[in-house]
């Protein structure tokens, strides 16, 4: 179980431990019990509960008008629940990874994302898509690609990808909820993992485009997002120990990115490396290195710096996809050029 | 002996013919504006097909939804959406029903559950099943007519669609508009199997083809989809013969068709000409009625062409409004 | 009276039935190395399909091409790839077919001409259209075999390339693999009309649907599909009615069907029992020469498990190579 | 027509003046006469010579089994030229435009440019998808998109965006000859524009991968591609008279991008603005943003600037749509930023 620091505790009812996996089933229960018009669809979701069992037990809650089995056609199911939510239901489509959502990206890009701008504001497209994004363990190139930065260059879509239980939960109810198209981007790897902030008031959501820091500190910033929220505390916490005080900056929302808590913390720290798993060549850190530049250049004292995933396909080999995939290390390296105590 | 359901009075009849003429004129002038430089882009104009909107259409109920491709503005009037925002969208105006921002291939009405104007060929197939998925959620006891083109047809998003509304007896008629071309490729260069509609039986979807310049023949057509649907039993699809007179776009010379070919449809199975014919017939109508249907059309269109040209265009404002609905 | 083209000597019957049991025993093995730790990630047995692909595979020329998914062990083997380099690709070893980069789901072998091995779903299909584009364009005599499953059926770029094919003419045979679930989904579930190779009709492809646990049926079926494209005639659909024994991969249970429907099967319709049957009494082979064989199997089986386990992993230097191949 | 300041003409036999357009269907009618197995498709590339006229006059030289109309079904004929690829042919894939690769996307990505790695080597894919992309002119939302970025961020593709018709020529049949996957960006606009630096040497290409100096300059240094390097020019040229000499890069290739020609100007300039036509979140812009602080932080006198297409979907509107792409006037007002002339 992953302990947090959570600060807003105590104005939530209850907290609880729970999986990611459970988490996101809650947010999905919730919204569905409370609003009819949201129902959730996918491949695998109903029967067999979920190809990674997120959506256990809610076929028999909720019954298969709202928990619908999909044949393997991204493409087209896709673009039902575009159509649906034209049509005034609040889909939940899952992707059984996002990998396969590049069938169906047109549908995301040209009919979620652009319609309500196209309509002058009369059509509105409120749909989630959700599922696990980004590499799992050693299920190569072709299931192992990260969509955030793909994604996120799309204006009339949102995009989150949060990393521990509690926020999971509070942010796909805000997805859920929200007006808008958004992409919500999970971790097959983080399912299993309980984290100590999961609040089980169904009020409780997060604000969509705040980050959150998940470690104060004064010397350097961290940006990550997902699993590399995890493998940023544990070098923090590792450059704690040499007297490097890190603060770590869970990203939470891609799009709209929180550039402001981003920037109010370079000022302080006057350096920053991001990480991420994805590639590295246009992607969340390379906008980061934009933003930042723009913005605070002149409290720089250190190029913005990237860890990212090698720019290369996924390998299947153990310790290729070891050396693919940005490690603690890394992480530490980065920080500690950036700090000059290389 | 009952009464065919598609039996019509005269003022129905008078009604059907006055939505054609619409369609026919006001195209024909969006022609000429796009030929004086008021309209650009992609204008992809109906006539020669008009029937088949009209006809579809007449069938409908009020709870039901419509979707097409980028071939639309026949089918926004049909739906009866207010030509002088069609008009001005197509010049990019504020007055356009999308304040100028989507343009000939982009507008919608909620209000007369008209769910666009979509520029991705095929694309418009599953959206159309979504929104007969709503109906069926909803209990509305409304159905989604989703048009396509020939050329669509051949998409892969449509079979993925058939297998979704076959499966879940979804609420859908779809209709094939085959106008013999999708752009300059003609059905037998892009095509095989028999014809379109019956590619459904491959997933358990009746449907069948019928005269596509023949708003009657297409009464009789969509009323049959309209009860199968409506009875529960799936979708339907219907596939018409018919045809495009200009070229695909404002742009298209359209030289992969012989004269001949477009003056023998022309002259021998226009749709207006056609019912013209038949109400002039069979109905009694005069010859006066129709010229003062025509001058009121005529007012409409040029009404409609004024305020396209005297809607302001948008404000730069509006370049940020709309990306994101702003929530609460 | 002519002798049937799909009747075989002795030999030819032992090696099919060698080749089944190849399959058998090695994904048996492979279960095993991914029990303990040895295979990671995706791994996708065939066990209980196996007549399929040996099946067809023996009525193919050596210039004919071959393409699947990613249940594609028993495909690799049938092709007559090298088991310890399937097998140290499952390790993800140097040794391995693709240098340990690729894994279970992503083998190639120019020189057997498999062309993978490839994960996602109905991707293959196209692919293996071009394959038969190439097959064409080199007039070069060879037809492609492009394998899929009954959930992969349902993809739209299955019938956008069905299209292609028939429009072209292609050297091509489809053939689903119908085992009845893709994952968790039976095809009832998942997939409406009769039967999948009857889509095909809609863009006018002939095809038939057979027994896929009977070798000599399956051979049958293949040598008419070979025969009907060899001819010019273009694509053919096989679909096989067959059934696999284990979960859709290593962490599925199977908890959607019954033990009795799975037991069902093993019992009454498993292909190498029922091709072993048959040799035994029509071929006059004896118990001992199956036992030899068997020995023989386990050997190159074992031999490929050792090698899995000793090759090294790959050169970290690895990583980098075969992004882009470096023009001269 | 546009005059250009070849630098190489000496070498060249004959420099011609053509069309973008004349250019395009030269390049590959010349590689189609020298290899037999290079073949174009797509739709209405054959009987109708293009939907933009492109390969004019192309299936009258080769006849339709090398140059083939598909029907509209971009994801199955994608697939089916990886496929022939695989097979050894080496097609060229023409998308009426760009946005409708979203159709294809997972084919070009996920076949063609990750197999060659997950086959350890030996399933190279050479392969052209070529077309045009990005804005045309009032097409709107759903027609207007540009690509670079995406299609950048993948390994295993190779990005080319070229400008003037002699660098289009040279470099699509670099293209065409290169073993690899090649996303190749044309612009619909520039069809119709003449430049005088067309070699008629079919042995004439250009290296993929470099940039070029299309003006040389010393006070800042301005990135583009494609059509936005015309504004570019424009605007060093107003700016010369203002005093301020402007280094205007034409990237031509955006991956492998040609950081070291960048940071070598930047090392001169030490101040840089980076033009494009597409959304700026994660773009092209993000990405030489990251790559000039990692490499040139200590040269750089001034924020690394973007000028970009706002972040909204195309609007129709004819005043809208030109406040939605960067205008020389940008580019002018960024220059002057960087250079603290503001
Ligand atoms: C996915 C996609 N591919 C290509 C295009 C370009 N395009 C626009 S319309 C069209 C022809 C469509 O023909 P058809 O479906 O028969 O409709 P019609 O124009 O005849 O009404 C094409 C190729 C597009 N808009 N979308
Ligand atoms: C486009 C895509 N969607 C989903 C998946 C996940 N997936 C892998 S195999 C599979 C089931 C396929 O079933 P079927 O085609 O019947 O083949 P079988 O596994 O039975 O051999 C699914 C859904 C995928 N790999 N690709
Ligand atoms: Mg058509
Ligand atoms: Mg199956």
């Amino acid at each position: 179980m992953i302990q947090t620091e959570s600060n807003d505790m105590a104005q939530q009812k209850e907290i609880v431990t729970l999986t990611v996996r459970e988490a996101l089933r809650d947010a999905m229960a919730e919204e569905m019990r409370a609003d009819k018009t949201v129902f959730l669809m996918g491949e695998e979701v109903a029967e067999y509960n979920g190809a990674y069992k997120v959506s256990q037990g809610m076929l028999d809650e909720f019954g298969s008008k709202r928990v619908i089995d999909t044949p393997i056609t991204e493409h087209g199911f896709a673009g039902v629940g575009v159509g649906a939510a034209f049509g005034g239901l609040k889909p939940i489509v899952e992707f059984m990874t996002f990998n396969f959502s590049m069938q169906a990206i047109d549908q995301i890009v040209n009919s979620a994302a652009k319609t309500l701008y196209m309509s002058g504001g009369q059509m509105g497209c409120p749909i989630v898509f959700r599922g696990p994004n980004g590499a799992a363990s050693r299920v190569g190139a072709q299931h192992s690609q990260c969509f955030a930065s793909w994604y996120a260059h799309i204006p009339g879509l949102k995009v989150i990808s949060p990393y521990t239980a509690g926020d999971a939960k509070a942010l796909l109810k805000a997805a859920i909820r929200d007006p808008n198209p958004v992409v919500f981007l999970e971790n097959e790897l983080l399912y299993g993992v309980e984290f100590d902030d999961v609040s089980t008031d169904p009020e409780h959501v997060l604000p969509i485009g705040k980050a959150k820091i998940a470690r104060a500190g004064s010397d350097v910033t961290i940006t990550a997002f997902s699993a590399m929220v995890g493998k940023a505390l544990e070098a923090a916490n590792k450059l704690a120990e040499e007297g490097i005080d890190a603060e770590v900056i869970d990203l939470l929302t891609i799009r709209p990115l929180d550039t402001e808590t981003i920037i109010q913390s370079v000022m302080k720290t006057n350096r920053i490396v991001s990480v991420e798993e994805s590639w590295p060549f246009a992607g969340i850190g390379s906008e980061i290195a934009a933003a930042v530049s723009e913005e605070a250049f002149d409290y720089l004292d250190a190029p913005v710096t990237r860890v990212a995933g090698e720019d290369v396909p996924m390998p299947y080999a153990a310790n290729l996809e070891k050396l693919a995939l940005p490690q603690v290390e890394d992480i530490i390296a980065a920080v500690k050029d950036v700090c000059y105590k290389g | 002996m009952a009464k065919k359901k598609t039996q019509v009075s005269k003022e129905q009849a008078l009604e059907y013919y006055r939505q054609m003429l619409l369609i026919r004129r006001f195209e024909e002038r969006a022609g000429q504006l796009y030929g004086m430089g008021l309209i650009a882009g992609f204008c992809h104009l109906y006539i020669g097909q008009e029937a088949v909107v009209v006809g579809i259409q007449s069938v409908l109920s009020d709870k039901d939804s419509v979707i097409t491709a980028y071939r639309d503005h026949g089918h926004m009037l049909a739906c009866g959406m207010d030509p002088n925002g069609v008009m001005a969208e197509l010049t990019g105006r504020e007055g356009g029903l999308s304040k100028g921002k989507g343009g000939s291939m982009h507008m919608f009405s909620r209000e007369k559950n008209f769910y666009g104007g979509h520029g991705i060929v095929g694309a418009q197939i599953p959206l159309g099943t979504g929104l007969a998925l709503a109906h069926q959620y909803n209990k509305d006891g409304g159905l989604c007519v989703a048009y396509m083109g020939d050329g669509a047809s051949n998409q892969g998003q449509v079979y993925e669609a058939y297998n979704m509304a076959s499966l879940w007896k979804l609420p859908v008629i779809y209709v094939i508009e085959n106008n013999q071309y999708g752009m300059g490729t003609s059905t037998k260069r892009s095509s095989t199997g028999k014809n379109y509609y019956s590619r459904g039986q491959g997933w358990d979807i009746p449907g069948e083809k019928a005269e596509g310049m023949d708003l009657t023949v297409i009464r009789e057509a969509a009323q049959r989809a309209v009860d199968h649907v409506r009875s529960g039993k799936g979708p339907y699809i219907l596939e018409f013969d018919t045809y495009r007179y200009r070229g695909h776009s404002m742009s298209d010379p359209g030289n992969y068709r012989s004269k001949e070919e477009v003056e023998g449809v022309k002259v021998n199975r226009d749709p207006i000409d056609c019912f013209k014919a038949h109400i002039l017939k069979d109905y009694n109508v005069t010859e006066d009625e129709l010229k003062l249907l025509d001058k009121e059309i005529k007012a409409i269109v040029l009404d409609s062409v004024e305020f396209s040209k005297t809607s302001p265009e948008p404000d730069p404002s509006e370049l940020y409004t709309d990306i994101l609905v702003e929530s609460n």
